[in-house]
C-alpha cells in the first residue's frame, strides 16, 4: 500500500472500530466475514504510519492490532473434526458485535448532528422575573408563627430570662478583671469599709451601702466585706435568713 | 400567508428571545422593513396582546424608541406562587426571648432587649417586627432616640387576650420577686436596690 | 372574564417569566389547578400558539413533565440579525458519538461507553458534562461505585426533543437492518450477534 493512501492520521478517525468500519467500508469487505489476514495487514499499516501524539489513542489502537492479531492466528489454527467446526463459535463473532454495535451509535451520532441544526434554530428566553415579584415577602399570619405557644410559656420564657440575667451578673465574681474598671475596685472599697466602721461597734449592710446603689456596687461592697471578714479585720452576723446583716469591727 | 402575520409573529420572537428591550432599529434591520412600518407594527401587536387576555405584553421606551416583553402584572400573583417558597414560621426561642421582653418590659428599646438577653437580638427584633408581633411604639428621649417597641393588636390576638392587662402580672413588684428569687437562687443576701 | 382565557394568559405569564423548564407540579401549585387539566391547558395553548402563526411556542419535555417557552424556527432568520447567537458549543464527531451512546444507553458508565467507542473517553464525558449535557445521574452498585452518567434538559433542547422517546430509531430494528444490509451486500449469513 503505498504511503499516500494511508495518508490520513489516525486523529481523524474516532478509534480503533472507527478505522475499522472505514477498511470495511472501503474494501467493501462483508462484515460479517471479514478477510482477517487482509484487514489484520491494513490495519497494521495504518497503525504504522500513524502520527499522534496522543498516547491514550495509541494505546487504544494498539490494543486493537493485538486482537486482530489474536484472532487472525486463532482463525489459522488447524480445525478440528467437521462436526465440531460447526457448533464452535467464529473467532470474528466477538468483533462484528462490536462493530455492529459501535455502527448503530456512529450512525445514531449523525442523525443527532442534523437535529442539533435544526434544534438550533429555536431560542430560548431568559429568566424575567419581575423586581415586584422577585422583591416581594410572603406577609406572615401571626397566628400561624405564635401557633401553639401560650402566654403561660411567654411568661415563663421570661422568668427564665430575669433569672439568667441574675445569674451572668453574679458570675461577675469569678472576672473581678472586668469589675477593676469600673469607678470601684474591691480593694478600695474594702478600705472605705474599714474606715466607715473604724470606732463602730456594728453596722447594718444596708447602711454600710449608703450612696453605693447600684447592682455592681452592692455586689462589690458585699465582695470587700466578705473579704475583710476572712482576712479578720471584721464579723458578720445574719439572725434569720434574709435578715439583716450586721457587721462588728475588729479594729 | 398572511404578510402581516408573520410580521408580528417575527417581532415577537425577537422581542421573547431578546429579553432585554430592542430599539426601533434592530427591529427594523432584522425585519427589512422601514422603522415607521415596524412603529405600526408594534403598536398593533401591543393590542393584540391587550385584547387577548394574553399574559405577556410589549413594553416601550421613549416613545416608541425600544420595546420588550413582560408580564402582565394581572398574573404576578401566579409568578408569586411559583418563585415563593413558602416557609414555615415559628417563633424558635430567640424569637420567643425576645418577645417576652417586649412583651414584659414594653416599651423597650433594642438595647435593652440586649441588656437582658446578652446577645446582639436586631435580627430577633427585626423577624417580630415583620410577623407584626411588636412593632415601633414611639422614641426614646435620649440621643440617637432610639425606637421603642411594644406588642401589637396582632400579637394580643393570637395570644387570646384583649389587653395588656390581661398578661400575666409582672409589674415592678412581681419583678422584684423575680430578683429576688434570683438572687436567692445565686446565694446573694437579700439586698434593696 | 373567560377562565379559560385567563388560565391560559397565567400559564403564558409564568413560561415567560421563568425563563427555564417549569414543571408541571409548579404550574399546578401556581395556578391552584390540578395537573391533568394543566396539562390539557397547555396542550391547548401549543395548540393557539400553532395556530395563530405566533412566534414562540411551548415546547414539553418528558410528555408534558416540563414546560418552556422558545422561538419557532422560523423566524431563525430575522433572530440571527439581532440576537447574539450563543455560540453553541460546536460537537465534535467524538462528542456526538459519546452522547449518543450516553442518550441510548443510559444510565451509563464511562468503563461501558469506552467498550463501545472502543477508545478511552475521559476527555469526551468532561466535555459533555462541562456543557451540561449529560450529567452524574447516579452510581452503579459496583466495586468503585462507577457514575452513572444521562442526559440533561439541555440535551432535549439541544437536539429539539420533548423525551428520549423522539430519538431516532436505533432500536434492535436498526441493528437488523445494518446487518441485513451487510447481509445482502455479501449474500451470507453465518454470525449470531
Amino acid at each position: 500500500m503505498a504511503r499516500t493512501e494511508l495518508d490520513i492520521k489516525l486523529n481523524d478517525f474516532e478509534g480503533p472500530l472507527d478505522l475499522l468500519l472505514h477498511l470495511i467500508d472501503k474494501n467493501k469487505f462483508n462484515i460479517f466475514d471479514i478477510p482477517i489476514v487482509e484487514i489484520t495487514d491494513q490495519y497494521m499499516a495504518y497503525i504504522d504510519a500513524m502520527e499522534t501524539e496522543d498516547m491514550d489513542l495509541m494505546s487504544d489502537f494498539l490494543v486493537m492490532a493485538a486482537e486482530l492479531i489474536a484472532i487472525k492466528s486463532k482463525m489459522l489454527l488447524p480445525k478440528e473434526e467437521e462436526v465440531k467446526e460447526e457448533e464452535e463459535e467464529d473467532p470474528r463473532a466477538e468483533l462484528v458485535k462490536a462493530l455492529l454495535e459501535y455502527k448503530v451509535y456512529k450512525y445514531a451520532s449523525y442523525e443527532l448532528k442534523d437535529m442539533e441544526i435544526d434544534a438550533s434554530k429555536s431560542f430560548y428566553g431568559k429568566e424575567a422575573i419581575p423586581k415586584e415579584v422577585k422583591n416581594y415577602e410572603e406577609p406572615v399570619d401571626p397566628a400561624e408563627v405564635v401557633g401553639d405557644v401560650t402566654l403561660a410559656k411567654l411568661q415563663e420564657v421570661f422568668r427564665a430570662l430575669m433569672r439568667r440575667e441574675t445569674d451572668r451578673v453574679d458570675q461577675v465574681r469569678s472576672k473581678f478583671g472586668t469589675i477593676t474598671r469600673d469607678e470601684i475596685k474591691i480593694e478600695d472599697r474594702m478600705i472605705e469599709i474599714r474606715n466607715d466602721i473604724k470606732g463602730l461597734k456594728s453596722i447594718n449592710f444596708k447602711t454600710l451601702l449608703g450612696r453605693h446603689h447600684g447592682k455592681i456596687n452592692i455586689i462589690v461592697s458585699f465582695m470587700a466585706v466578705l473579704e475583710l471578714m476572712k482576712t479578720g479585720f471584721i464579723t458578720v452576723r445574719q439572725d434569720e435568713i434574709f435578715g439583716d446583716i450586721v457587721i462588728d469591727s475588729l479594729e | 400567508m398572511d404578510n402581516n402575520k408573520n410580521q408580528y409573529a417575527a417581532i415577537e420572537a425577537i422581542l421573547f428571545a431578546a429579553g432585554d428591550a430592542v430599539t426601533l432599529d434592530q427591529l427594523s434591520t432584522a425585519l427589512e422593513t422601514d422603522k415607521e412600518e415596524v412603529k405600526q407594527l408594534v403598536f398593533e401587536l401591543q393590542k393584540k396582546y391587550e385584547e387577548e387576555d394574553r399574559g405577556i405584553r410589549v413594553v416601550d421606551f421613549d416613545n416608541g424608541e425600544r420595546y420588550q416583553l413582560c408580564t402582565k402584572t394581572e398574573y404576578y400573583e401566579e409568578l408569586i406562587k411559583l418563585v415563593n417558597v413558602p416557609k414555615s414560621h415559628s417563633l424558635t426561642d430567640v424569637l420567643l426571648e425576645t418577645l417576652s421582653i417586649v412583651a414584659y418590659k414594653q416599651p423597650v428599646t433594642r438595647v435593652e432587649i440586649e441588656k437582658i438577653r446578652g446577645v446582639s437580638s436586631a435580627h430577633a427584633v427585626n423577624k417580630l417586627v415583620e410577623y407584626n408581633l411588636i412593632t415601633e411604639v414611639g422614641r426614646l428621649d435620649a440621643p440617637g432616640h432610639p425606637i421603642l417597641f411594644g406588642t401589637t393588636d396582632d400579637f394580643l390576638r393570637c395570644f387570646g387576650i384583649s389587653s395588656m392587662d390581661d398578661l400575666p402580672d409582672i409589674d415592678p413588684a412581681k419583678m422584684a420577686d423575680f430578683r429576688k428569687e434570683a438572687e436567692e437562687e445565686a446565694g446573694v443576701i437579700n439586698v434593696e436596690v
